[in-house]
């Protein structure tokens, strides 16, 4: 692999996360490097999918710091963290269900649009000429991830595994510089699970991006990751390597199931 | 799929025109928009029942006006104004001689064809609503406020007040509450009754009602505070039973609440119970059953099965014979424009016009129609297009409606001041030219 | 004071008058999810036919029209009515839309209300009439005398018959094999499903329910104001009662109600001079608004988290 | 066999991405625009033209406006009628207080003035959503039009509250003729629509539709909630601005508050969801169906039972076929007539070959 693990992009200190009076992350620190894929394992509830809503801004702890590339970051929202090339997939699909393929991978690049709502309305000269310019860019995230047969299928009839897919196409055609992926592998089947991996791991490869991945199946985190955090009861209980992570005593207790 | 429900509609109706089209002869047509849903129903159906019953009258005693059949039609308005111009059009081409006169019983339908009479040669009767200074003929020769206008009621309503006081000059001093609709027709009521106070020397205090009006509490306590010597009670559908229910619950004597005739009638009152009971309301038409025209139309149309009203008890209600007073205008109209143009001929829509601009309702003739105290005698003029501006007073008594008074006055010099102006601010908005009534024939 | 005071007390009164009618929304609401639009028509029909049966009752059983018998012969004939026209809207409206968007649902009830208001017009007649229930609508003597408060007994029995109802849904929903369903299929249609609970026939009793409320609003407001097509206009004083007492509260219909009867005629009488009055209108809704900005979920709503 | 794609292959992504991928479609449209532009205006009569015609494409953009606040940006509003009287006041004002205010001018006045009212009522659905949203839009639909009543200012001291609208002048030309009006309203109708198509299959209607499919997916794709929203507020009160102002100028001929009131409103609603939520051509066909359906039914019922039951029975049961067949094609076709257009070409395309 030609790629080279950068310095740290989030570092993340001390985050404390409630819901009212529920705990749902307990003063967790953890940090992403560029250019590596970074894991978040644990149980269902543990707080994987809080601690990706933190890094992008839809929660916001009640305590703690985000460093982002190096200087504190600042409350703010979703789209502000678009904005700084985060992008992300979700557990329970976020497609938008009444547009075409092609429409919600045209999405991604909204960010990166920049003729207004007039020029759009007369669809003429600079507004006629980004369309196309950026559909030539999901073009290539399309045959990217041989999707092309079904880009003006409406995502609402596509089966579930091709709906990630596009979900997946739809987070890289903003071409973010951090991808955060949750659970992207979720009710596939085994091929579907290989196709995924790959796709992840050559979005890592040929663009550098730097992937956040929430996932269950072990043997894959354990596969494509170069660092594993786990996460228990919305605390951290271990932190690592694979290998390492693998054999710490917490982590097994945790997956095993003993007494809490 | 759009163009397709246009060709089978069109077909659809181009067989209902042709058929309507078909059965000419001697008839003289009249368009008649309607509405019989809705919160409008109540008052819709008494009008249009002794309208058409009265129309049925004609044809039925008379076989016709000279022999001419009266035919008519009716179209749903639903009191929409989009409705009504729908209808208009419908109708205006309908019968041998196109619709005779049109009378959208609606204030804003009335504007919305306003022009639109003008240009299709058809008059416009408004009778107790629509355009006030239309009463300006000579701005307006195609619209008809005939007998009595909003601002006309306003000033009779001050003047029956000074008749109970014993003299104009005793309202000096005196606080007249206004309790409004709050809308376009509640606020018709400010300018004259402002003028009115500056010009008396009374306090007028308007209290608005937001539609519906089905809840007047703070209103109330307001009188209450202000204790006012009257109050006028310029309301409509629900809002009249509302106020007078709560009249009695703020103990306002119920003899000082006086109604326009949009509030007095049956269907105000009656849900308003005994507290109802001496509630005094201003009308261009009384009710009663009494009357000898009321009398043929239940012999000559009643007896023969052929009457309009489902609830036979509403013949003779305050809505029903402002029916007949439509029918009885309408009709006269033609009769006048026959004397000019051909006895027992069809009349077109500007010959229509000629008969009302003519038209000339004196006692005598009132009391061939059966109709004396019915309504006010009425003489239209080319200038004048409302004619007497009287109201008559009538008070419930409980069970039905006690006619009080006399024809009241209104304050002429001051209504037709008012409305001159605001005919002649008109004409120049729009670049008329006023008639000159002194060469018309 | 005292005119403050008075101002209050009415304005709490007609409150619960409000509330009688956001209470059929709130029912329909919790149990089915429709934003039933129909519930002012239906106050009107359930109202129209109740004075209809008792003009045609003594007609029909030659009795005297104002026999108690003939009130609540045709109280019973009215709920029937109501029943009848729940059940049918369950069958003919609800059962084929399941699943639909909220907003179908919606657009069906408001073509539902045509189709009531047609019933009810093209069955009885536009004619307005009245009711008379016996209690007179007067302020209280001994408060007008010794404090010049006027109160009025009629308002005060429309309280008394409101807090009934509430009483009375509350035991139903509480103490109730229906009932418990009831809350259970408000709390999650598919889990209710699951175990069991027949939804048809929780909708087909809901609706019923809904239609006894909407009956007893209407001859309460009829009562007040003459039985006419303007009882249809009471839905548009609930629904600001709706949005502020969250949409599936009983106990917010209430509360929302006071909160808004006793608002809107403070502000009536005292900012009302100031921009001309009217302000009834709107008001309501402004205060509703205002309060949603503050509290999106209404005041007994429950909060929504997004979870993603 | 007539409809088919067979053989007409894109090679840029520009012909891709036009309105009417197929060619048949394409002629199938200026077909159409041929004939409501050019053999309408010759062929219809007056009343087509005047109490049909006119009506059906003013409330189509009406009905626009609120598709693409309710179907393309997912905000439900029960106020667009409102909105409408706001665009028909301000229409009237700029030109009578404005010496030489030329007529499209205003019209674009009226639309903005609407857009401005529409964006500060649409300031709460940053908070509310749904029917909660709904109702709070009432509050617009109340207060607009009570505001109207109250201040004489905005039909300059009318007094009964109803102003007679200006004659319709554009360079020395005036509008009077149905015929003229026809074409006027057509041509504005028409040029709106393209652009509100442009709009919807731009990054703008993309914003719109991701905030109405999943608001949280959509911020954080960077998408911009607040823009997002207030945008289809403005541009949804502009269409209907602009509507309540030809409703004013060339239909009607009257600008009066209480024209505009929650039935109209209503109205506006059924005819996207009778035509089609999300969908341009859809406000057409709901418009022209809600429009004729009761002057249908007027010709109609009668025609079916004669003169033999009363005409309250008559009105009423109209009104009752109307509730039920509004319920009725909820119930057989939620996704309204856009969708059934859509699978009879479908159809289409394959037959005669289902396979």
């Amino acid at each position: 692999m030609a790629r080279k693990i950068g310095g740290v992009i989030v570092d993340l200190q001390n985050i404390s996360l409630r819901f009212g009076g529920v705990k749902a992350l307990t003063d967790i620190s953890f940090d992403v490097k560029e250019h590596e894929i970074r894991s978040i394992i644990g149980p269902n509830g543990a707080g994987k999918s809080s601690m990706l809503n933190v890094i992008n801004g839809v929660y916001h702890p009640q305590e703690g710091q985000i460093f982002f590339k190096g200087a504190l970051r600042k409350k703010l929202e979703p789209h502000e963290a678009a904005e700084q090339g985060i992008a992300r997939t979700f557990q329970n699909i976020a497609l938008f269900k009444g547009m075409t393929v092609l429409d919600n991978i045209m999405t991604g690049r909204n960010l990166k649009m920049k003729c207004n709502f007039l020029q759009h309305a007369l669809y003429w000269g600079a507004a006629q000429k980004e369309e196309i310019a950026h559909r030539i860019k999901v073009e290539e995230v399309i045959e990217f991830l041989e999707i092309q047969s079904i880009r003006k299928t409406p995502v609402g009839r596509l089966p579930y595994g091709l709906q990630k897919r596009v979900e997946l196409a739809r987070a890289l055609a903003a071409e973010p510089h951090i991808l955060l992926l949750d659970e992207p592998m979720a009710g596939m089947n085994v091929e579907e699970k290989q196709d995924m991996c790959r796709f992840i791991l050559d979005v890592n490869d040929h663009y550098g991006t730097t992937i956040v991945l929430i996932e269950h199946d072990m043997g894959v985190v354990m596969d494509i990751s170069d660092r594993v955090v786990v996460l228990d009861y919305g605390k951290k209980i271990g932190d690592g390597e694979p290998e390492e992570v693998k054999n710490n005593p917490e982590v097994i207790k945790a997956y095993l199931g003993t007494s809490h | 799929m759009k163009f397709k429900q246009t060709v089978l509609l069109g077909a659809a109706m181009a067989g209902l025109l042709a058929s309507s089209a078909a059965s000419a002869a001697e008839e003289q047509f009249i368009g008649l928009p309607s509405y019989r849903v809705g919160p409008y129903a109540a008052g819709g159906v008494g009008i249009f029942g002794g309208w058409i019953d009265y129309m049925q009258l004609i044809n039925e005693r008379d076989g016709g006006v000279n022999g001419v059949k009266l035919t008519w039609e009716e179209c749903e308005t639903e009191y929409n104004n989009a409705r009504g111009v729908e209808c208009y059009e419908r109708l205006k081409k309908k019968g041998s001689t196109g619709n005779t006169v049109f009378q959208p019983v609606s204030t804003g339908i009335t504007y919305s064809v306003l022009e639109k009479v003008a240009q299709d040669k058809i008059p416009m009767v408004t009778i107790g609503y629509g355009r006030t200074d239309a009463a300006d003929g000579r701005v307006f020769p195609w619209v008809f406020p005939m007998i009595t206008t909003y601002w006309s009621q306003a000033s009779a309503i001050v003047n029956y007040m000074g008749q109970k006081e014993g003299g104009m000059d005793k309202l000096k001093g005196k606080k007249i509450g206004l309790l409004y609709h709050d809308s376009a027709y509640g606020k018709e009521s400010h300018a004259i009754m402002d003028k009115l106070a500056a010009k008396h020397g009374f306090e007028v205090i308007k209290i608005a009602v937001a539609h519906p009006g089905n809840e007047q509490q703070s209103q109330w306590l307001q009188i209450r505070q202000a204790k006012p010597d009257y109050v006028v009670l310029w309301g409509w559908g629900v809002m009249n039973p509302t106020a007078i229910k709560a009249a009695a619950k703020t103990g306002y004597p119920r003899e000082k609440l006086i109604g326009v005739w949009w509030s007095g009638a049956e269907e105000d009152t009656i849900p308003a119970g005994t507290a109802a009971k001496g509630f005094v309301a201003a009308g261009f038409n009384v009710a009663g059953a009494s009357y000898p025209v009321v009398a043929d139309i239940k012999k000559h149309v009643y007896g023969k099965d052929k009457g309009n009203m489902e609830d036979k008890s509403r013949i003779g209600s305050v809505y029903y014979n402002r029916g007949v007073v439509h029918g009885i205008i309408t009709v006269e109209g033609i009769r006048k424009a026959q004397e000019k143009f051909g006895k027992g001929k069809s009349l077109t829509g500007e010959q229509m016009r000629w008969g009302l601009e003519n038209l000339n309702l004196d006692d005598a003739r009132l009391k061939a129609l059966g109709a004396t105290g019915f309504m006010p005698p009425l003489k239209i003029t080319c200038a004048d297009h409302e004619g007497p501006g009287k109201v008559k007073f009538q008070q419930w008594d409980g069970t039905q409606w006690k006619v009080i008074t006399d024809w009241v006055d209104s304050d002429r010099p001051l209504v037709r001041g008012m409305i001159e102006e605001s005919a002649a601010a008109y004409a120049k908005e729009k670049g008329i030219k006023p008639r000159d009534c002194s060469k018309e024939s | 004071m005292q005119f403050f005071i008075e101002v209050l007390v009415g304005g709490l009164l007609s409150g619960v008058m409000y509330a009688l009618v956001a209470l059929g929304f709130v029912l329909i609401y919790k149990a089915s999810g429709v934003f039933n639009f129909a519930q002012g028509a239906m106050v009107f029909f359930a109202a129209l036919t109740f004075v209809g049966f008792q003009e045609v009752l003594p007609g029909w059983l030659g009795m005297a029209a104002d026999s108690s018998i003939v009130f609540w012969l045709a109280f019973l004939l009215a709920f029937l009515a109501m029943i009848v026209l729940g059940v049918a809207t369950e069958r003919i409206v609800l059962r084929p839309l399941v699943n639909q968007p909220h907003i179908t649902l919606f657009m069906a009830t408001i073509g539902l209300t045509y189709v009531i208001e047609g019933i009810a017009q093209m069955t009885w007649g536009a004619t307005v009439r009245g009711l008379d229930l016996g209690i007179v609508d007067e302020p209280i003597a001994w408060l007008m005398d010794n404090y010049e408060i006027g109160i009025s007994k009629f308002d005060l029995f429309a309280a008394g018959v409101a807090a009934s109802l509430v009483a009375l849904l509350a035991l139903l929903f509480q103490y109730t094999k229906v009932g418990r369903a009831l809350r259970a299929v408000a709390d999650d249609h598919q889990a209710a499903l699951s175990i069991g609970i027949p939804l048809q026939t929780i909708w087909r009793v809901v609706w019923a329910v809904a239609g006894f409320v909407a009956l007893v609003a209407g001859m309460i407001w009829g009562a007040r104001n003459g039985v006419q097509f303007a009882l249809t206009f009471t839905a548009l004083k609930a629904l600001p009662v709706l949005i502020l007492g969250g949409f599936t509260s009983v106990p917010g219909a209430i509360v929302g109600g006071l909160i808004i009867g006793a608002s809107e005629k403070l502000a009536e009488v005292y900012v009302g001079p100031f921009v001309g009055g009217g302000i009834e209108g709107w008001f309501p809704y402004m205060l509703a608004l205002a309060f949603l900005l503050v509290r999106p979920e209404g005041l007994f709503g429950e909060k929504h988290i997004d979870r993603v | 066999m007539l409809y088919r794609e067979a053989g007409q292959f894109k090679a840029s992504y520009a012909e891709d991405a036009q309105i009417f991928p197929i060619r048949q479609d394409r002629i199938g449209f200026w077909l159409l625009m041929l004939v409501f532009g050019v053999a309408v205006p010759f062929l219809a009569s007056e009343y087509w033209l005047k109490a049909i015609l006119i009506p059906v494409l003013i409330f189509s953009l009406a009905a626009l406006g609120l598709n693409i606040l309710t179907g393309y940006a997912g905000q439900l509003s029960l106020g667009s009628a409102a909105f409408m009287a706001v665009g028909a006041f301000a229409a009237y004002n700029f030109i009578l207080r404005i010496e030489g205010m030329p007529f499209l001018v205003a019209l674009v006045l009226a639309g903005l003035t609407a857009a401005a009212v529409g964006i500060l009522f649409g300031l709460p659905s940053l908070r509310i959503k749904g029917f909660y949203l709904a109702v709070a839009t009432l509050a617009a639909q109340f207060f607009i039009v009570w505001a109207l009543v109250k201040f004489p200012w905005f039909s300059n001291n009318s007094s009964s509250g109803v102003v007679t609208a200006q004659d319709v002048t554009i360079l020395g030309y005036t509008f009077a003729t149905p015929e003229a009006k026809y074409v006027l309203t057509f041509l504005i109708v028409a040029f709106m629509a393209l652009l509100a198509k442009n709009m919807v299959r731009s990054s703008t209607g993309r914003a719109w539709m991701a905030v109405r499919d999943m608001d949280v997916a959509a911020q954080v794709i960077g998408f911009r909630l607040m823009r997002t929203k207030l945008l289809a507020f403005a541009v949804s009160s502009f269409y209907c601005g602009v509507a309540g102002a030809l409703y004013a100028y060339t239909y009607i001929g009257t600008v009066e508050p209480e024209g505009f009131n929650l039935d109209l409103s209503f109205k506006i609603l059924f005819m996207i969801i009778i035509g089609g939520v999300g969908s341009i051509m859809g406000s057409f066909l709901g418009a022209a169906f809600i429009v004729l359906l009761p002057i249908f039914l007027d010709n109609f019922v009668p025609m079916i039972f004669g003169d033999s039951l009363g005409a309250g029975f008559v009105s009423n049961f109209q009104l009752i076929i109307f509730g039920g067949l509004i319920i009725f094609f909820l119930i057989v076709e939620p996704h309204g007539l856009a969708r059934l257009w859509q699978i009879a070409k479908e159809k289409l395309r394959l037959w005669p070959f289902p396979h």
